[in-house]
């Protein structure tokens, strides 16, 4: 039997460039987000170590490196995105690894880019690589994680990249012509 | 107006949506009677001045808070987690 | 002293020296048949219908700052009938019969406006909805157009048709909808009461209700304490302080209302434009100003300010709906506290204690009514029944659940209005 | 006139720029009015009511005179403050309110009428015939109010936002917003440094001055300088901090690209949110005028205006200037003019005792009682040791003192204090939490002052933010003390302005106290004394003077009026930047949106989704016909629809059962594993919030679905009521709506749809009615649920999103083979309608569980939430409207959605209403119309007639109310 296709949450809209920064998607194999049940959260932490050799993240942070990072990303919660999640004991787990679109912004002027559009103070003496903040991107909600000296992870959902895109890339273009 | 979650810090109030009065925490038991059921839906201590009142970090990290301000200068006292003050944190 | 073109010509003519006050500033009396709590819109207009419709003039309005300075004061001056659930449909059409002939009650221009209000409306759904309110109103006996697409272009031919988020699907036509000036309003009241005996006592702020066995006898001022038979609460904004005096707990938040007004421009709007899916409503004054608003801030508040996201909101709204105002410039902003009862309506009703009735929780509609609701307070007040058109406005309809007015269907439970 | 030689400005790229058609020569540093003014001109607009000639007063932001329309076609711009407007290569610019030119104005006229327009006038008047009012009076008023005009098109002009973050936020780069920066800035602070000029310096480029030893500008230089190496500085200039809000929060609007011809994609303004720790307001201070007869002619300035004019951009204001003043200050203005080689007319001084010297006539003790010229200035007239002089003039510089520019410090309720010293109001310290002030702002106004007042108060914020300052030295400077006498009015006949642009004159002030508006509020409203687009910046102090005298009160206790944001106008468009077009909501598309849009579906909008209404096919001319086609094709063969819009709920914990029990009015706990049960949610208020269906995954793992409508607010309810009434619940949740694309498959042949793609075939046994489960989806894991809203044989299968197009795309395909296809919302409602299936617009806030036929499923084993308030006396019985389904049987076969109900015989008025119509639909499996609506009584009159009213459209219907099942009552069709 033929086999389903899959499409990228940003398929054909990416990547764009503007001035000195990029927006890339990124398409991590899974994104699972990990609960843990009252009273566990240290044994399913102890676990993520174990397993997948992070433990579950203080909030606003994000623990792991490229490739396999724990996010945290609201109240008892973290992203497992990266790796296929191994089973940890205590903790609901919910496939979202088709839910969010992950976009990268990389480049100098990427914290000017992103203070037109998210109320969190993100520069650099304040959000420091492993810095993860849930907030807003305009008025779509959002996650966002440095990932490095100029590069941002930032998560929307799925059904609004279209918009996500076309918010990061007017703000792109908007600082790259008033960089001149 | 800015807010200090528990969890993510100091917000923008555009992060969160607001419910009322804290006595939303009090629900009163089925049986407990007409009065305390209007009390507790409809009637209210509106204060001008202290409130304790309910917001939500909607577009955050979705955690409901009790916030202790001041209705008149909007000056912002206290925000715990709703879950903690309920007594039966997580 | 009577207005009239002719005055204004023999003033002009002899230097404007002669023209009195609009109101006399006398002294508190020790008692009164009746006082009224409150100067503001609805206080005004409770004294004069009392006065005027009942013959009581042996009565005081007392107000702890400046007379038409809450609510009344600051608004977007909009007037309308367009409201379709029992209760609200008879009080509002009332209250418009009485905005159209007050010029000529008053003897005073408040330049009440009848240029027409458009709620827009987004899908199909929407459509229903307002053709269920529109179809209300002519049962009413009021007037309502339902407009298609087309006919909303034909009248606001500005809005943006092509490139809106929520696309324009049509809109229902209030003919009679309009503004006023809202000062003038409080004016017009005040001086009516006034020339018929009332007194007005400003910066006289009501500090105690005296009861004595379920039965009111007067109120503590910060000058003095005055009798009286019988005391009306009109104090939008501040309901639940001054009812608290009295023992009472009210089904009511306050919440801040923003409102904007830009630079005088000349003519380019001449409805009211309501538009549903982004919480905006805009007019344009005599002056010139676009006068416009949006929702409540969302939380309570007594600060009579706003902040900057919903500021932000409103404008946005204005820029996807009307982009052809963008260059304007907003000159000013303020708030308003709002009375929110749970289900969006107001309460017109006689307390537990003998003598003492509110008139109160009008939400962010409290200006159209102004002459609805002191017409029917006063009667309340006069009579100890209800008026008609205001019958439903009880008190008790909460715990009892009957005769909820929720125009907006978010809820009859606070904050989801 | 330009002075050779004169001017710190660079006088070097010359530019060419237009006022009302003609053509004249400028620099790039210009603004428009120093522009003018080097031309010569002198006359740039006309006043609000009585259309008087209008000069440009001041050199700032406040200006209320020279307010003139920039740009055209979309791009036309009004109320341009040519002070603030800068000169480029193609400006174009026109005066404002004048027909048919400016100088020619009819409306002028109104001055003549004066007498008869006093303030208020208007109340007492046009109220005769009734009908002249709307007719007649009140649109000559609109068309002679109002200023410039908009351009009547779409602006299409770019905009911005932004947000800043800062530990210190310095408002304004005058002498102690500098060392205030500088003095952060060392200290390692984060400054931002928001000035509203193009340029730094504050006063100190409008003055001839010595600071450190240096020229003031050279001084600005150097701080300047070393500012800019700091990188913990921000500078942003043409920023006008416009607002504070709660918590240290400040709007702000920069001009980006207003000051040029065309700004790319650049914005033309961004609005800032600035969030400072501490802030600190060295605005500096504002000149006022003093009212005297005629003092609105154009020529007749500011004193500073007139210094800043001279000594920044080398512009002399006039030939023959005078100086008008009551302060030491506005000597300086007759000095620099002399200096420069401008012939100064007078100085003309109100205090007997001033001390003044020069070369040129000084007369102390005098006043201006008047002043001459058509549309510009020519002569004054004074009244020195009791006799009255003319001197010839064409420009004359006024000073009645300065203002503090305290304007932010009142934007959180604080009021500003008296302070009789310099006869102004200072700011209340802590007025607004966070913010302080320093320099002129402070009422602190030499030069030596400002300075040490800027590093003083910003060392207080830095130390209050545990930052160490370092000491920075105090440059020699200007420390002359500032000496008035307060002088507001010259007593006299005729009118003396003090609000120019609006015409409110020292008499409307006297009249409005004469009528008794004596509250500072009253008066204001009443004689529009400072509502203008300048807040009465000019004007209210002055104002408040008159009114105090009026009413025998102190200036004091007489109080200001409230301050409220923005401190200066901001365009609706920065504001409102990125919400033109789309960006108002964000939008959200299906994974099948693109085969739909391939398909010719028209696209709606559901909420902030987008989804088909309908699937046209050739031949289809309206959209009718494709969705009785669709109709038919799901009750005779098998449809296709996207149903992952719905609100997709994952919840898991050891109480999840517990939970639902207590969220929905029916039982879950005792739901099987592998089942599906519909679930009806209340509100507390007893009210019915949504409602869905519900699956049970696992033991204590289930899914949620709710509508698509109210899919946030049932997240947040449930949250809610974990969170704050029973947080001692093991309880996660998180939504899936986004993870999962689900597709309705419905119809006859719908289980031979899905048995084309999924991994293994199911069959009626295995996979019952109300059954769910785990599915392979061609080899995806998905997941599959026997659940119906069209009422026929139905699935929804699910898989991850990345799937979805594919899916969808077989889906119909196969569809199709079978006398399928897909469908759309259109036919989706009249399948629910058919089915009497409610949606929102059944359950529309106002409706109980009563209403809508649902009471016996609310259990009485168990708390849930609204299940107290629904018991309320008045929310059940039969006075309640409740749900039935209509039918025409009369003439007229057409039913509309918002008619409503009467009893057949009854008119169709309010007191007889009996209900109302919610939902209709035509039904091509019956052959004609349906509705559901609500009716009082409604379930007890099945069978009845009634009749349909709706106005609006001109129906007027014999209807049969039946029940709101229509089709297979006995739902047969479900199962099979």
């Amino acid at each position: 039997m033929a086999k389903l296709i899959a499409k990228k949450p940003c398929e054909g809209l990416l990547p764009i460039a503007a001035g000195d920064c990029s927006l890339t998607e990124v398409t991590p194999e899974a994104i699972t987000s990990i609960a843990p049940a009252k009273g566990k959260e240290k044994s399913v932490s102890d676990a993520l170590k174990k397993a997948h050799g992070m433990v579950f993240p203080a909030p606003n942070r994000a623990t792991g490196k490229e490739g396999s990072r724990l996010i945290w990303t609201g109240r008892g919660q973290a992203f497992l995105v990266g790796p296929m999640p191994k089973a940890i004991a205590g903790a609901a787990m919910t496939d979202q690894s088709d839910a969010w679109a992950v976009l990268r912004l990389e480049g100098a002027t990427a914290e000017d880019v992103l203070a037109r559009l998210v109320p969190v103070d993100l520069r650099a003496a304040t959000f420091k690589r492993g810095h993860t903040a849930r907030t807003m991107l305009f008025h779509m909600s959002c996650s966002i994680t440095r990932i490095g000296a100029t590069a941002f992870d930032i998560m929307v959902f799925r059904s609004m990249a279209n918009t996500a895109v076309h918010e990061l890339s007017t703000a792109m273009k908007s600082v790259a012509a008033q960089a001149r | 107006m800015r807010l200090t979650c528990p969890l993510c810090g100091e917000r923008d109030i555009r992060e969160f949506s607001y419910r009322g009065a804290a006595v939303a925490l009090d629900r009163p038991a089925p049986d407990a009677g007409e009065a305390a059921w209007d009390d507790y839906v409809h009637l209210r201590e509106n204060p001008a001045g202290e409130s304790r009142d309910l917001w939500h970090h909607e577009s955050g990290c979705s955690a409901w808070l009790v916030v202790t301000r001041n209705t008149v200068t909007h000056a912002v006292l206290k925000c715990e987690l709703a879950a903690d003050v309920k007594g039966a944190a997580r | 002293m009577h207005y009239s073109a002719f005055k204004i010509l023999t003033e002009g003519l002899s230097g404007n020296r002669g023209w009195k006050p609009h109101w006399r500033d006398p002294e508190p009396k020790s008692e009164y048949d009746a006082v009224i709590i409150g100067g503001g819109g609805h206080g005004l207009s409770t004294a004069y219908y009392l006065a005027k419709n009942h013959g009581m003039t042996n009565i005081a309005v007392l107000e702890k700052g400046y007379i038409g300075g809450g609510n009344v004061g600051r608004n977007t001056t909009i007037v309308r009938a367009n409201y379709f659930l029992p209760g609200n449909s008879e009080f509002y059409s009332h209250s418009l019969k009485l905005w159209e002939g007050l010029e000529q009650d008053l003897n005073y221009n408040v330049m009440h406006s009848q240029r027409g209000l458009i709620n827009l409306f987004h899908s199909d759904g929407q459509r229903d909805a307002f053709a269920r309110r529109g179809n209300a109103m002519i049962n009413q006996g009021d007037d309502a157009v339902l407009l298609d697409r087309d006919g909303v272009r034909r009248h606001l031919p500005y809005l943006d048709y092509e490139n809106i988020r929520f696309p324009i699907y049509g809109g229902l036509l209030h003919p009679r909808g309009g503004t006023a000036r809202h000062d003038a309003v409080a004016w017009g009241y005040a001086r009516g009461a006034d020339q018929r005996g009332v007194d007005l006592i400003q910066n006289c702020e009501v500090t105690g209700i005296d009861i004595e066995n379920g039965k009111v006898r007067g109120v503590q001022t910060t000058r003095g304490a005055i009798r009286a038979k019988k005391v009306g609460i009109v104090v939008a904004g501040r309901s639940g302080q001054v009812a608290a005096m009295a023992g009472m707990r009210l089904p009511i938040e306050s919440h801040v209302l923003q409102a904007f007004v830009t630079e005088g421009l000349k003519p380019c709007i001449d409805h009211v434009v309501s538009f549903g899916m982004g919480h905006f409503y805009i007019s344009q004054s005599d002056k010139g100003g676009l006068v416009f608003g949006g929702d409540l801030d969302f939380y309570a508040s007594y600060a009579q300010r706003g902040n900057l996201p919903m500021k932000e909101h409103v404008m946005e709204a204005a820029m996807t709906l009307m982009p052809m105002i963008g260059k304007a410039r907003v000159l000013r902003s303020w708030g308003g506290i709002m009375d929110m009862t749970p289900d969006g309506s107001p309460i017109i009703d006689k307390t537990d204690t003998d003598g003492l009735f509110i008139d109160c929780g009008w939400c962010y509609g409290g200006f159209k009514a102004v002459p609805g609701s002191g017409y029917s307070f006063a009667h309340l007040m006069a009579t100890g029944n209800h008026h008609e058109a205001a019958a439903r406005y009880r008190l008790d309809r909460f715990r009892t659940g009957r005769g909820l007015m929720d125009e907006e269907g978010t809820g009859s439970q606070h904050n989801l209005h | 006139m330009r002075i050779k030689g004169k001017g710190i400005a660079a006088l070097t790229n010359p530019v060419k720029f237009s006022f009302d058609g003609q053509s004249y020569s400028g620099f790039e540093s210009d603004t428009l009015a120093s522009a003018l003014l080097a031309n010569d001109v002198q006359l740039v607009g006309r006043s609000f009511k009585y259309h008087r000639p209008r000069g440009i007063l001041t050199a700032g932001s406040e200006e209320p005179n020279a307010l003139v329309t920039t740009g055209r076609g979309a791009a036309r711009t009004p109320n341009v403050r040519a002070t603030m407007q800068e000169v480029f290569d193609g400006l174009e610019a026109h005066s404002q309110n004048n027909w048919p030119s400016l100088r020619t104005d009819v409306m002028g006229v109104n001055d003549l009428l004066s007498p008869f327009l006093s303030a208020g006038f208007y109340y007492k008047t046009f109220m005769w015939p009734k009908s002249f009012w709307e007719k007649l009076y009140e649109p000559i008023i609109r068309h002679a109010a109002g200023l410039g005009a908009l351009s009547g098109q779409h602006d299409t002009g770019r905009y911005d936002k932004a947000y800043g973050f800062c530990d210190l936020l310095v408002i304004g780069a005058g002498p102690a917003g500098l060392i205030a920066a500088l003095t952060a800035g060392r200290a390692g602070a984060d400054v931002i440094l928001a000035d509203e000029n193009p340029w730094l310096g504050g006063r100190l480029r409008a003055e001839v001055e010595e600071v450190g030893g240096m020229s003031g500008t050279d001084w600005v230089a150097e701080v300047a300088a070393e500012l800019s190496t700091l990188p913990n500085v921000r500078i942003i200039t043409r920023t006008t901090v416009t607002g504070v809000y709660d918590q240290g929060t400040y709007g702000a609007l920069e001009r980006v690209g207003l000051h040029r011809a065309t700004s790319g994609d650049a914005p033309l303004e961004t609005f800032w949110r600035i969030v400072a720790k501490r802030a600190l307001l060295c605005s500096g201070a504002l000149e006022r005028p003093i009212a005297f007869r005629n003092n609105d002619r154009p020529g007749i300035m500011t004193a500073g205006a007139v210094r800043a004019y001279l000594n920044h951009w080398g512009v002399a204001t006039g030939q023959r200037v005078a100086v008008f003043c009551n302060n030491d200050d506005a000597h300086r203005t007759a000095r620099d003019l002399a200096e420069a080689g401008v012939e100064v007319a007078a100085l003309i001084d109100t205090r007997p005792d001033a001390q003044a010297s020069g070369d040129f006539p000084v007369f102390t003790g005098a006043e201006v009682v008047n002043t001459g010229g058509r549309l510009g200035l020519s002569q004054i007239t004074i009244r020195h040791q009791g006799a009255t002089q003319r001197i010839d003039a064409d420009c004359l510089a006024v000073s009645g003192g300065w203002n503090p520019s305290l304007h932010l410090t009142c934007h959180m309720n604080g009021r500003p204090t008296w302070n009789d010293s310099i006869a102004a109001f200072v700011p209340q310290p802590g007025a607004a939490p966070g913010l302080d002030a320093a320099g002129a702002a402070l009422g602190t106004f030499s030069t030596k002052g400002a300075l040490k007042s800027g590093f003083y108060r910003a060392k207080l914020a830095l130390d209050d933010l545990g930052l160490k300052v370092p000491e920075v030295p105090i440059p020699t400077s200007d420390d002359s003390a500032y000496v008035l006498t307060p002088h507001w009015t010259v007593p006299g006949k005729g009118r003396a302005w003090l609000d120019f642009q609006n015409d409110v004159t020292v008499k409307d002030v006297k009249l409005a106290a004469q009528e008794n508006f004596r509250s500072v509020e009253h008066m204001k409203r009443y004689t529009t004394q400072g509502m203008a687009t300048d807040q009465g910046k000019n004007s209210n102090v002055s104002a408040l003077a008159v009114l105090a005298d009026a009413t025998g009160r102190s200036i004091a206790e007489t109080g200001t009026t409230t301050f409220r944001p923005p401190y200066t106008p901001v365009s609706i468009a920065a504001m409102g930047a990125g919400a033109h077009g789309h960006g108002f909501a964000p939008e959200r598309f299906t994974t099948s949106h693109a085969v739909s849009v391939e398909r010719a579906a028209p696209m709606i909008e559901a909420g902030l989704w987008f989804r088909p209404s309908y699937f046209p096919r050739p031949g289809e001319t309206t959209w009718r016909q494709s969705c009785d086609r669709e109709v038919n094709m799901v009750r005779t063969a098998v449809g296709i629809c996207d149903v992952s819009t719905l609100g997709k709920i994952d919840i898991q914990g050891r109480n999840a059962a517990e939970f639902l029990d207590f969220v929905y009015i029916n039982t879950f706990s005792t739901l099987k594993e592998g089942r599906v049960r519909y679930g009806l949610m209340l509100r507390e208020d007893g009210h019915v919030m949504d409602d869905g269906t519900t699956a049970r995954l696992g033991q204590n793992h289930y899914v949620m679905t709710t509508t698509t409508a109210a899919a946030g607010a049932v997240m947040k309810h449930l949250e809610f009521v974990h969170q704050c009434l029973r947080p001692d619940w093991d309880l996660q949740m998180i939504s899936v709506t986004e993870q999962w694309a689900q597709f309705a498959v419905a119809g006859p042949r719908s289980r031979e749809v899905l048995n084309a793609v999924l991994d293994a075939p199911i069959d009626d046994q295995g996979f019952a009615f109300m059954a769910c489960g785990e599915v392979g989806v061609m080899g995806t894991r998905g997941r599959l649920f026997r659940i119906s809203f069209s009422g026929e044989h139905a699935y929804e299968v699910a898989v991850p999103a990345r799937y979805g197009d594919s899916l969808f795309r077989l889906l119909v395909t196969h569809a199709e083979a079978m006398g399928g296809g897909a469908y759309g919302m259109e036919a989706l409602n009249v399948l629910r309608i058919e089915k009497g299936h409610i949606t929102h617009a059944e359950i529309h806030g106002r409706t109980t569980a009563f209403d809508i036929g649902f009471a016996r499923m609310v259990s009485a084993k168990k708390d849930c939430i609204g299940q107290t308030m629904a018991a309320r006396p008045g929310l059940t019985g039969p006075e309640r409207e409740q749900l039935v389904g209509l039918r025409p049987v009369g003439v007229v076969k057409q039913l509309t959605a918002g008619a409503h109900l009467f009893n057949a015989d009854a008119e169709a008025v309010r007191v007889n209403d009996q209900g109302y119509v919610t939902s209709v639909g035509y039904s091509p499996t019956l052959g004609h119309f349906l509705g559901l609506g609500f009716l009082k009584n409604g379930r007890a009159r099945h069978g009845e007639t009634i009749r349909m009213v709706d106005h609006l459209r001109g129906l007027d219907v014999i209807c049969e109310v039946t029940d709101p099942v229509s089709v297979d009552p006995e739902g047969g069709r479900l199962r099979g």
